[in-house]
C-alpha cells in the first residue's frame, strides 16, 4: 500500500506579538490508504496544527519554515486556491472538536451539509437537499428530512457532531481528519460517535487521521499512533506496540497518567461511625425567567428540577465521588451544599448541626468548614489579583490568623500545594493551568476547612497535569484528614480518589454505594451503560508499566 | 419568511432610492409669481391682536388692511380703508369714513367690522398690545360706512396709530363664527393677500386677494413666508436662488451679497440697540455709576464692530428715523478718565454686574464682549451670562437682573409711542422694565402728546431726550438699519421703519 | 413558545418608560426658570394679557394638579395645548413628524450603503493599504462634529457647485430625496464611521471563526464563505449597534435640522425646551421615546429574522 | 503558544513592542493638545480675549498667523486657549458618567433581582430619551456653562457605563472566582469592589476614550447652539458658530477651530482604537 499522505520534516512557526512560536519542529509521519492513524498529545503538542496543515488550513500568521506535505503525490503546501478547493472536501475532509462552533449557527443543517455539493459538483439546491437528507440518515439521524431544516442550536451535541461528519463526507473524500471529535461530548455520546466513525470508515473505505488527547479513544480506534509533544514527534508505532512497550519516557508517563490505570488510593481509609456530612432530601429547582405573556395567560411556571430529592451521607475523612454526565445535577449538589445555590427543600447537616440553606445565614465557622475548589482554572482565580493576595484575602477576612502571621501562613499554604514561593508575586493570569488549580486548592485550604468539595477540578487539565493534581488531592486528604466530595464525569478519577460513589442522572440519584461495588458490579442499567461507554485502555496495556509508579506521581501517592 | 430575500430586496430598494439622479428631482416652477421670503423668527399666529412678534407683525401687515395706509418708507400716512376722516375740535373724537371694500371671501367690509376689530384690539383681555391706545375709550359704528372713536384726552399721535398692524380689520362674522383660535389658523383677510396655508414652524403661504380694495394690487400672485432660524442658512438660500428676499441678513454678509448682484442696501429702521439696566437694583440705582458706564462705553466702536458701519452710534434713546429726534445731541464720546472719576464719585469702585445676553444672538454677544472689554478699562467687571430668551424675558420683566442686552423698535414715526414704551415710568412695563421713573419726564410725555403744534412738540421732545440721556435711563448703543437682501427680480419692495412691507401691493417680480 | 411572541409583550414594557419620561420632562420644565406666556405674546405684551393667558392654559395651578390633569387628558387622547402655537399639540406635532422620520430613514439608508461598501471592501482587502485607509477614516470620522460637516457641505454643494438646495422639505417624496440629501448625508457621515468600524471588525472576527474554518476545510471558495456565511453572521452585532445608533440619531437630528433648517421634531423640541412650551415638549419627548422603542423593536425583529437562536 | 506569554520578565518589553501604532500616534496627539492647553500663554503672545476692533477680520498673516475674528481677537490665541476648555469638557464629560454609571452597573449586575429591575427601568427611561435633548433640557434648567454640562452629561451618559459594567458583572457574578469569594463568606461590598469591579471595568476603559470624543462633539455642539461656555471664554464650538457668518468672507474664524476639534478627536479616537487592541490582545 502506498502512502496516501506523507508529512515530511514539517516545521511551522507562528509569528505573534510576543515573538515567534515554534508550532511544529520537523514533523514527519505518513498515512497509508485505508489506515486509521492516531495522533496523541497534550495541549500545545502541535497535533492540531499538524493535521490542519494537511489541508493547508493554517492561520495567516503561520510560517512554513521547511518540509512538505504530499497528498497522493502532489504537494499540498504548494497548491493554488483552485487545487485546494478540489482537495478540501473532494479528496480530504475534516471534522472538529466542537461541533457547536464549527457549524454556522444561522444556516439550517441540511443546507450546510448540501452546500459543498452545490459548490463542487454543481448540482441544484433541491438535489443537494435530497442528498443531504440521505447523508444524515446514513449518520443514523432519525427523522432526517425534518432535522435537515433545523438550525444547529436545535440539535444535541452528538447530533451536531453527526451533522458535521455528514457535511465532511458530502463530496465523498478519501481521507477524513478527525480533530478531537468527541472531546466535547459526554461519554455515552462519545461511544456512539466512535461507533459511527468505525462504521462509516468501514463502509466508505476511508482513511482516517484521528487526533485525540485520550489514549483510550486512540486505543479503541487506531491502527497506528503518533505521539507528539512540544511540536515534535516522539514516537510512531502500532497501537499495541506503543501501549505495551513505549520507547519514550514521556509516552510512559502519558500512559501512567490515565486515571483508569491509576491505583486507587482509598484502601486505608479511617472508619468513623457518625456521619460528618449529611444531606437529606435535597431538592433544587430552577425557574427559567417567566415571561409577562405567560404570566398574563396564567401559565404555571416552568420548573427545572436540577436536583431531585437526593440524600447522601459521608463519614469524617471519607471521600465521595459524584459522577454523571452534563446536566445530571452533580455540580448543583456541590453548590447547594456549599451554600452557593439555595435549595428549595432538604437538610444539610455537618456534625449533626443543621446548616442554613442560605449562605448568608450560616455562621462564619460553618462557612469555613465547607470549602470548594472549582472546575475551570482559568475562571476560578481573580485575574486582577496576585497569588499572594489571593491567599491573603481569606486569611484576613475570616480572621484566621493575626495580620503579622499572614506571610508565613501563605508560605505554608504554598508548600502544601507544592508551589514555589517565587510565584507569590505573579498575577494569577501568568500561571499555567495546573499552577492555577493548585492556587485554587491553597485558597480553599486557607480557611482550614474540614470538608472540601472539588467540582470537576481536573477536567480542564491535561492528563499528566491531572494526574499530579489528583495525587495532590490524595495526599492532602490524608494529611489534613479532610472529608472530600469529588464531582467528576470521569469514573477513573473517582475510582482513584473515592471509596464511595453516587451516580446521577437527570437530577436523581441512580446508584449509590462503595466505589468498587458500583463500578465493578453496576446494578442499574444507566450505570452499566456509562461504564460500557468508556474507551478501554487497560486490556491493551502491558503489565510492564506500573501505574502510579512513575516519579512524577510519587509525590502524589504516598499511601 | 426567508430573511435573505427580505434583506436583499430592502437593500436594493435603499440603494436605488439613494442613487436616483439628483438632477431629475428638481422641482419645476409653474410660472406663477410667488415672492419667497424668509425670516429668522417663526410665525406663531395670524390673529393681529394676539402677538407683538416681528414675524407675526410682518406677515399680518400683508394680510390685514388698516384704516390708514402708510407709504413705502412710512414717511407719510394717508387714506386706507378710511377714505377720509374728521377730527373734532377738542381733539377727542375721530370720525372715519370708509370706502367700499371687501374681505378676501368677498363679503363687504362694514363699519361694524371696523368697530369689532378695534374693540377687540383695545378691550379684549388677551389683546397683547393695547397699551399705545390707552386714551381710546370707545369705538362704534355710526352707520355702515362711518366709525366714530372717542378719546378721553387730546392725543395728537392718534392718527398715526391707526396704521399699526394690530388695528388690521378682521371680519366680525368670520371671527365670531370660527372663534379666535380657529380664525388665527385660517383667517379671512382684508389686505392685499389672502391666506392659503400655514405650516407651523415652516412657512405661511399667502395668495392674491382678488377683492383687495386698492385697484391693480397686488401685482404678484402670492407670498411664501418661510421660517429659517439660522442666519447663514437664510443667506445661503438666497444665494442658491431658493429665496427672493432674505430678511435680517447678518451685517458681515451684506457686502458679499451686494457684490453678487443682490439689492442689499441698509434700510432705515426705528430700532435702538441698547443695554437695559435695572434702576431699582445695585449698582445701576446710582446715577454716577450709570454715567460712568455710559462714558466708559465706546459706541462708535461697537457700532463699527457689530453693524460694520451700517448703523449709527446712538446719541439719543430715540432712533434718528423718528419725528422730533434731537439732532443736536452729540454721540457720547468715550472718556475713560471721566468714567473713572464718575465711578470713584459713585463710591462703587471695583463694582461688577451681570450682563444678560440672549443665547444664540451673535450681535448681542459681540456687543456684550466689547462692553465687557471697554468697562474693564474703567475698572468695572462685567460678567456675561448667556441665557435662553424665555428666561431672559422673565428675569427682565420680574426685575431680577442688573443689565441686559436688548433692542426695540417703534411702529410709528411719532415718538410718543416710543417714549411711552421706554422711559414712561407710569406705564405698564415700567420703562421697558428698567424701572426708570422720572415724574417730570412722564409729565412732559403727556404734555407733548396733547400738543398739536409741531414746533412746541419738538421742544418738549428735545427736553425729554436730553433728560433721559443725562440720567442714563438706558444705555443706548447704536441704531441699526434693517438689513435685507432682495433678488434683482424683486422690484419696488421696501421694508419701512415700522417693520412693515407697506409697498408690497406695488411690488413686482420679474 | 413562539420566538416572535415578544411582539405582544413590547407595548406593555412601554408603559413605565412613558410614565418615567413624562414625569422627567414635567419636572425638568417646571424647574426651568422663565415664563412661557411672556415669550408667546412677545416683548411688548401687557401684564394683564399675560395673566389672562396664563390662567387660560392652567399655568396658575399647582404642579401636581397640572401633572394629574395632563395624564388624565393624555389618556383621553388630548395631549394639551401648545402655548407658542396656540393650538392642540397633536396638530403641531403631526406637521413635523414626516420630515424627521424621512430624514432619519434617509440618513440611515445612506449610512448603511456607505457602511457596507466600506466594511466589505476593508474586510475583503484585509491588511492591505485600502483596509488601513478605511480604518483610519473610520477612526478619524467619529470625532467630526456634524454641524461642521453640514457647514462644509453647504459651502461646497450649495454655494459653490449649486447642486443641492440649502434647506427645506419638499412636498413630494422625490422632491424630498433631493432636498434632504445633504442633511441625510451629514447624518450618514456622522454615523457611518461607528457602524463601518464595527462591521469591519465583526467581518474579520467572523472570518476567523470555527465555522468559517470548517467551511474552508470543505473546499468552499472564500467569496462563497463570505457572502453565504460570514456576511450574515456579521450582521447581528451591527444590527444591535444600529438600534443604539438610531436612538442616538433621533436626538442628534436636532443639530442637523438646525443647520439645514428642516421643520422637524428635533427643531420643535429644542424650541419647546427653550420657550417652555410644556405640552409640546412632553408630547415630542414621549413620541421620540416611542420612536426609540420602535427602533429597538425593529432591531429585535431583525435580529430574530437573522438569528434563529434568538428567543426574546 | 500561551506558554510563551508566561515568560515573566520579557512581558513589559513585549507590551511596549506590541503597543499598537494607533495608540502611540493617538496618545501623542492627545498629549500634544494637553501640552498646548497648559502652555497656551507661552505659545502665543496674544491675549485670547483682548478685543481690538481696528484689527478685526484680518486674514492669516505674519502677525496673526490664524487671522483675527470679527472683533479683532487673535484666532490662533483663541484656538490654543480653547483647548483648555474643550479638554476639560472631554475630561469632565467622562468622569461623572463613569463614576455614576459604574456604581449603578455594578450594583444592578451583581445584586440583580429587584434592585436590578428598578435600576434598569430608570436606565431604559434615560435611554429612550433623546440623548442630546435631555442634555439641552438639563442645561436649560441649570444655565449654560461647564458645571451644567458636567452635571447634565453625568445624568444622561451614565447609561453607557452602567450597561457595560452591568453586562460584565452579570457574567462575573456566576464565575468561579466570585463563587469562591462568596463561598469563603466575603461581604457583598468586598466582592463587588475587589472581585467584580477590576474585571468588569476593562470594556469601560476602552470606551472612555471614544466617549471622550463624543463628549467633545456634544460639548462643542452646545457651544455651537449658544448653550456652552460664557463669552468671551474661547471654545471651539462657539468659535465655529461665531465664524459661521464669515464663512465666505473670513473662513479662518471657523475653519481653524474646526480643524482643532477634528485633530483632538482624532487623537482620542486613535487612542481608543489602540487601547482596545492592546487590551484585547492581552485577554
Amino acid at each position: 500500500m502506498s502512502d496516501l499522505v506523507s508529512v515530511e520534516n514539517l516545521t511551522i512557526d507562528f509569528t505573534t506579538n510576543f515573538g515567534d512560536v515554534h508550532a511544529l519542529r520537523g514533523v514527519s509521519f505518513s498515512l497509508k490508504a485505508g489506515e486509521v492513524l492516531g495522533i496523541v498529545g497534550e495541549s500545545g503538542s502541535g497535533k492540531t496544527v499538524a493535521c490542519r496543515a494537511i489541508l493547508k488550513l493554517i492561520a495567516g500568521n503561520a510560517l512554513v519554515k521547511s518540509g512538505r506535505i504530499m497528498f497522493e503525490g502532489s504537494d499540498v503546501l504548494a497548491m493554488k486556491d483552485a487545487e485546494l478547493g478540489r482537495l478540501r472536501g473532494g479528496q480530504a475532509a475534516m471534522i472538529f472538536q466542537n461541533p457547536s462552533t464549527h457549524l454556522d449557527p444561522i444556516m439550517t443543517v441540511g443546507r450546510q451539509v448540501g452546500e459543498a455539493m452545490v459548490v463542487h459538483q454543481g448540482i441544484s439546491w433541491r438535489q443537494a437537499n435530497a442528498r443531504a437528507v440521505g447523508l444524515l440518515e446514513d449518520m443514523h439521524i432519525k427523522d432526517a428530512s425534518r432535522r435537515a431544516g433545523a438550525y444547529p442550536h436545535e440539535l444535541s451535541g452528538g447530533m451536531r457532531q453527526r451533522v458535521m461528519i455528514a457535511a465532511a463526507l458530502a463530496c465523498e473524500p478519501k481521507l477524513l481528519i478527525a480533530d478531537e471529535p468527541t472531546t466535547a461530548l459526554d461519554v455515552t455520546v462519545q461511544a456512539q460517535i466512535l461507533d459511527l466513525l468505525r462504521g462509516i470508515r468501514r463502509e466508505r473505505k476511508l482513511s482516517v487521521i484521528l487526533v485525540s488527547h485520550d489514549l483510550g479513544v486512540i486505543a479503541e480506534m487506531c491502527d497506528r499512533v503518533v505521539v507528539m509533544k512540544d511540536g515534535a514527534v516522539l514516537e510512531i508505532g502500532s497501537v499495541d506496540q506503543i501501549l505495551r512497550d513505549p520507547a519514550h519516557e514521556y509516552t510512559k508517563r502519558l500512559i501512567a497518567s490515565q486515571p483508569s490505570l491509576m491505583k486507587p488510593t482509598t484502601h486505608a481509609c479511617p472508619v468513623a461511625t457518625e456521619p460528618h456530612l449529611l444531606v437529606k432530601n435535597l431538592c433544587v429547582n430552577f425557574y427559567p425567567g417567566q415571561s409577562l405573556a405567560a404570566w398574563a395567560t396564567r401559565k404555571p411556571p416552568q420548573i427545572v428540577r436540577a436536583v431531585d430529592n437526593v440524600s447522601l451521607a459521608l463519614r469524617r475523612g471519607g471521600a465521595l465521588g459524584i459522577v454523571g454526565e452534563s446536566g445530571s445535577g452533580k455540580s448543583t449538589i456541590a453548590r447547594a451544599i456549599a451554600g452557593l445555590v439555595q435549595p428549595q427543600q432538604g437538610e444539610i447537616e455537618v456534625d449533626g448541626q443543621s446548616l442554613d440553606r442560605a449562605l448568608r445565614q450560616r455562621r462564619p465557622e460553618q462557612v469555613r468548614k465547607l470549602q470548594m475548589v472549582f472546575q475551570d482554572p482559568f475562571m476560578s482565580l481573580n485575574p486582577a489579583f496576585t497569588v499572594a493576595r489571593t491567599l491573603a484575602e481569606p486569611l484576613r477576612q475570616q480572621n484566621i490568623c493575626p495580620e503579622r502571621d499572614i506571610p508565613e501562613r501563605i508560605r505554608e499554604l504554598m508548600e502544601k500545594v507544592e508551589l514555589p514561593r517565587q510565584l507569590l508575586d505573579r498575577r494569577t493570569t501568568q500561571l499555567s493551568g495546573g499552577q492555577r488549580q493548585r492556587v485554587g486548592i491553597a485558597r480553599a485550604l486557607a480557611l482550614e476547612p474540614e470538608i472540601l468539595i472539588a467540582d470537576e477540578v481536573t477536567s480542564a487539565l491535561d492528563v499528566t497535569i491531572q494526574a499530579q493534581v489528583l495525587g495532590l488531592f490524595a495526599r492532602l486528604r490524608r494529611e489534613l484528614s479532610l472529608t472530600l466530595i469529588l464531582i467528576s464525569h470521569d469514573l477513573g478519577v473517582v475510582r482513584y480518589l473515592c471509596e464511595h460513589v453516587a451516580v446521577m442522572q437527570h437530577g436523581k440519584l441512580v446508584e449509590y454505594g462503595d466505589t468498587e461495588d458500583v463500578l465493578d458490579r453496576p446494578q442499574q442499567a444507566y450505570t452499566q451503560e456509562l461504564i460500557a461507554a468508556i474507551p478501554k485502555l487497560s486490556r491493551r496495556t502491558s503489565s510492564g508499566i506500573q501505574p502510579g509508579d512513575t516519579p512524577l506521581l510519587a509525590a502524589g501517592s504516598k499511601c | 419568511m426567508d430573511r435573505r430575500v427580505f434583506l436583499k430586496s430592502a437593500a436594493f430598494a435603499g440603494f436605488s432610492i439613494a442613487t436616483l439622479p439628483a438632477t431629475l428631482l428638481r422641482a419645476n416652477a409653474d410660472g406663477s409669481k410667488i415672492l419667497r421670503m424668509a425670516y429668522g423668527a417663526e410665525v406663531l399666529t395670524l390673529d393681529p391682536i394676539k402677538t407683538t412678534y416681528g414675524a407675526d407683525i410682518l406677515i399680518q401687515g400683508m394680510m390685514y388692511a388698516r384704516l390708514l395706509h402708510a407709504n413705502a418708507d412710512r414717511t407719510e400716512v394717508g387714506p386706507g380703508l378710511a377714505e377720509s376722516w374728521d377730527i373734532a375740535d377738542d381733539g377727542k373724537t375721530y370720525t372715519f369714513h370708509l370706502r367700499e371694500a371687501k374681505f378676501s371671501d368677498g363679503s363687504p367690509i362694514t363699519a361694524e367690522d371696523v368697530a369689532f376689530s378695534w374693540n377687540r384690539m383695545r378691550f379684549q383681555k388677551d389683546s397683547a398690545y393695547a397699551a399705545p391706545f390707552q386714551p381710546l375709550t370707545k369705538v362704534e359704528a355710526k352707520d355702515a360706512r362711518t366709525v366714530v372713536m372717542t378719546l378721553d384726552r387730546k392725543f395728537t399721535p392718534f392718527l398715526t396709530l391707526t396704521e399699526i398692524w394690530n388695528t388690521g380689520i378682521v371680519p366680525k362674522a368670520a371671527v365670531e363664527k370660527m372663534g379666535d383660535d380657529a380664525f388665527a389658523k385660517a383667517p379671512v383677510t382684508s389686505g392685499p393677500f389672502k391666506f392659503v396655508e400655514l405650516k407651523p414652524g415652516d412657512r405661511v403661504v399667502l395668495g392674491r386677494n382678488e377683492h383687495y380694495y386698492r385697484q391693480g394690487e397686488p401685482k404678484i400672485d402670492g407670498v411664501e413666508f418661510r421660517y429659517v432660524p439660522d442666519d447663514n442658512t437664510r443667506v445661503s438660500m438666497l444665494q442658491a436662488g431658493e429665496l427672493d428676499v432674505c430678511l435680517a441678513v447678518p451685517a458681515p454678509r451684506m457686502a458679499e451679497l451686494k457684490a453678487a448682484g443682490f439689492r442689499a442696501d441698509p434700510e432705515p429702521s426705528s430700532t435702538t440697540y441698547d443695554m437695559l439696566i435695572n434702576h431699582s437694583a445695585e449698582p445701576f440705582n446710582d446715577l454716577k455709576f450709570r454715567q460712568a458706564v455710559s462714558y466708559g462705553i465706546d459706541r462708535t466702536a461697537i457700532n463699527a464692530a457689530v453693524t460694520l458701519g451700517l448703523g449709527t452710534p446712538a446719541s439719543s434713546i430715540m432712533s434718528p428715523t423718528l419725528d422730533f429726534f434731537d439732532k443736536s445731541l452729540p454721540v457720547i464720546a468715550r472718556d475713560v478718565e471721566k468714567a473713572k472719576a464718575l465711578l470713584a464719585e459713585s463710591g462703587k469702585t471695583g463694582a461688577s454686574f451681570e450682563l444678560i445676553q440672549n443665547a444664540g444672538s451673535a450681535d448681542e454677544e459681540k456687543a456684550a464682549v466689547l462692553i465687557q472689554a471697554q468697562l474693564a478699562e474703567v475698572g468695572i467687571t462685567v460678567n456675561i451670562a448667556k441665557i435662553d430668551s424665555t428666561q431672559a424675558w422673565t428675569r427682565l420683566a420680574d426685575g431680577e437682573y442688573q443689565a441686559e442686552m436688548n433692542w426695540w423698535y417703534n411702529e410709528t414715526r411719532d415718538p410718543d409711542n416710543a417714549l411711552r414704551w421706554c422711559v414712561w415710568g407710569a406705564g405698564d412695563n415700567k420703562s421697558y422694565y428698567t424701572r426708570y421713573n422720572n415724574e417730570t419726564v412722564d409729565k412732559l410725555i403727556d404734555e407733548a402728546s396733547g400738543e398739536a403744534d409741531n414746533a412746541k412738540r419738538a421742544e418738549l421732545y428735545a427736553q425729554i431726550q436730553k433728560t433721559v440721556v443725562d440720567e442714563v435711563a438706558q444705555v443706548a448703543l447704536y441704531h441699526p438699519t434693517w438689513l435685507n437682501a432682495y433678488a434683482p427680480s424683486v422690484k419696488g419692495l421696501v421694508l419701512n421703519v415700522g417693520l412693515q412691507f407697506s409697498s408690497i401691493g406695488g411690488t413686482s417680480l420679474d | 413558545m413562539n420566538r416572535f411572541s415578544f411582539v405582544l409583550r413590547r407595548p406593555i414594557q412601554l408603559i413605565p418608560v412613558l410614565l418615567g419620561i413624562s414625569v422627567i420632562t414635567f419636572l425638568l420644565l417646571q424647574m426651568t426658570p422663565g415664563d412661557p406666556v411672556r415669550l408667546m405674546l412677545g416683548p411688548k405684551a401687557s401684564q394683564e394679557a399675560i395673566e389672562f393667558v396664563r390662567a387660560r392654559y392652567g399655568l396658575d395651578q399647582p404642579i401636581p394638579v397640572q401633572y394629574f390633569y395632563y395624564v388624565l387628558n393624555c389618556l383621553r387622547g388630548d395631549f394639551g395645548q401648545s402655548i407658542a402655537f396656540r393650538g392642540p399639540v397633536s396638530g403641531v406635532i403631526a406637521a413635523r413628524i414626516a420630515p424627521t422620520v424621512f430624514l432619519i430613514l434617509y440618513g440611515l439608508v445612506i449610512s448603511l450603503l456607505l457602511t457596507f461598501a466600506l466594511a466589505v471592501t476593508a474586510a475583503r482587502q484585509r491588511g492591505r493599504w485600502i483596509d488601513h485607509l478605511i480604518r483610519l477614516v473610520c477612526v478619524a470620522g467619529v470625532g467630526v462634529p456634524s454641524y461642521f460637516v453640514g457647514l462644509l457641505l453647504i459651502m461646497g454643494f450649495c454655494l459653490r457647485l449649486k447642486i443641492f438646495p440649502v434647506s427645506g422639505y419638499g412636498p413630494t417624496f422625490i422632491n424630498n430625496l433631493w432636498h434632504l440629501f445633504l442633511p441625510a448625508l451629514t447624518i450618514g457621515i456622522g454615523v457611518t464611521p461607528i457602524l463601518a468600524r464595527n462591521l469591519r471588525a465583526t467581518f474579520i472576527q467572523q472570518l476567523d471563526k470555527d465555522y468559517a474554518i470548517a467551511c474552508r476545510s470543505r473546499g468552499l471558495p472564500e467569496s462563497y464563505i463570505f457572502s453565504r456565511h460570514v456576511f450574515w453572521n456579521s450582521l447581528l452585532p451591527t444590527v444591535n449597534l444600529l438600534g443604539v445608533v438610531v436612538a442616538f440619531l433621533i436626538g442628534g437630528t436636532v443639530v442637523v435640522e438646525n443647520v439645514f433648517n428642516i421643520p422637524g421634531l428635533g427643531n420643535l423640541l429644542i424650541r419647546g425646551v427653550l420657550t417652555h412650551d410644556q405640552f409640546v415638549v412632553q408630547a415630542v419627548a414621549l413620541l421620540l421615546a416611542v420612536g426609540v422603542v420602535i427602533s429597538n423593536f425593529a432591531v429585535d425583529v431583525l435580529t430574530a429574522i437573522l438569528d434563529p437562536r434568538v428567543e426574546l | 503558544m500561551s506558554d510563551v506569554m508566561r515568560g515573566s520578565g520579557s512581558l513589559a518589553m513585549a507590551r511596549i513592542r506590541t503597543m499598537p501604532a494607533t495608540l502611540a500616534i493617538g496618545g501623542a496627539i492627545t498629549l500634544a493638545w494637553i501640552v498646548v492647553a497648559i502652555l497656551a500663554p507661552v505659545l502665543t503672545s496674544f491675549d485670547p480675549i483682548k478685543v481690538d476692533v481696528m484689527q478685526a477680520l484680518k486674514p492669516p498673516g505674519a502677525e496673526h498667523w490664524f487671522g483675527t475674528d470679527a472683533i479683532g481677537r487673535d484666532v490662533l490665541a483663541r484656538t490654543l486657549f480653547a483647548a483648555r476648555y474643550d479638554l476639560a469638557m472631554a475630561f469632565f464629560g467622562v468622569v461623572g458618567p463613569i463614576i455614576l454609571g459604574t456604581t449603578i452597573g455594578l450594583i444592578a449586575g451583581y445584586l440583580g433581582g429587584r434592585i436590578d429591575a428598578v435600576l434598569m427601568r430608570i436606565l431604559e427611561v434615560t435611554v429612550s430619551f433623546p440623548y442630546f435633548v435631555l442634555v439641552i433640557a438639563i442645561v436649560a434648567v441649570l444655565g449654560p456653562g461647564l458645571k451644567s454640562y458636567f452635571i447634565s452629561l453625568t445624568l444622561v451618559n451614565w447609561v453607557s457605563y452602567a450597561r457595560l459594567v452591568r453586562s460584565q458583572a452579570l457574567v462575573l457574578r456566576g464565575v468561579d472566582f466570585v463563587l469562591a469569594a462568596r463561598g469563603m463568606g466575603f461581604g457583598h461590598l468586598r466582592i463587588m469592589l475587589f472581585h467584580i469591579l477590576p474585571n468588569a471595568i476593562v470594556p469601560s476603559i476602552v470606551f472612555v476614550m471614544t466617549d471622550a470624543v463624543l463628549a467633545i462633539v456634544l460639548g462643542s455642539s452646545l457651544g455651537f447652539l449658544g448653550l456652552g461656555v460664557q463669552p468671551p471664554t474661547p471654545e471651539w464650538g462657539a468659535m465655529i458658530a461665531d465664524g459661521q457668518t464669515y464663512l465666505t468672507t473670513a473662513w479662518w474664524i471657523a475653519i481653524f477651530p474646526g480643524i482643532a476639534i477634528c485633530l483632538l478627536a482624532l487623537g482620542l479616537s486613535l487612542t481608543a482604537d489602540g487601547l482596545a487592541r492592546l487590551l484585547n490582545t492581552e485577554s
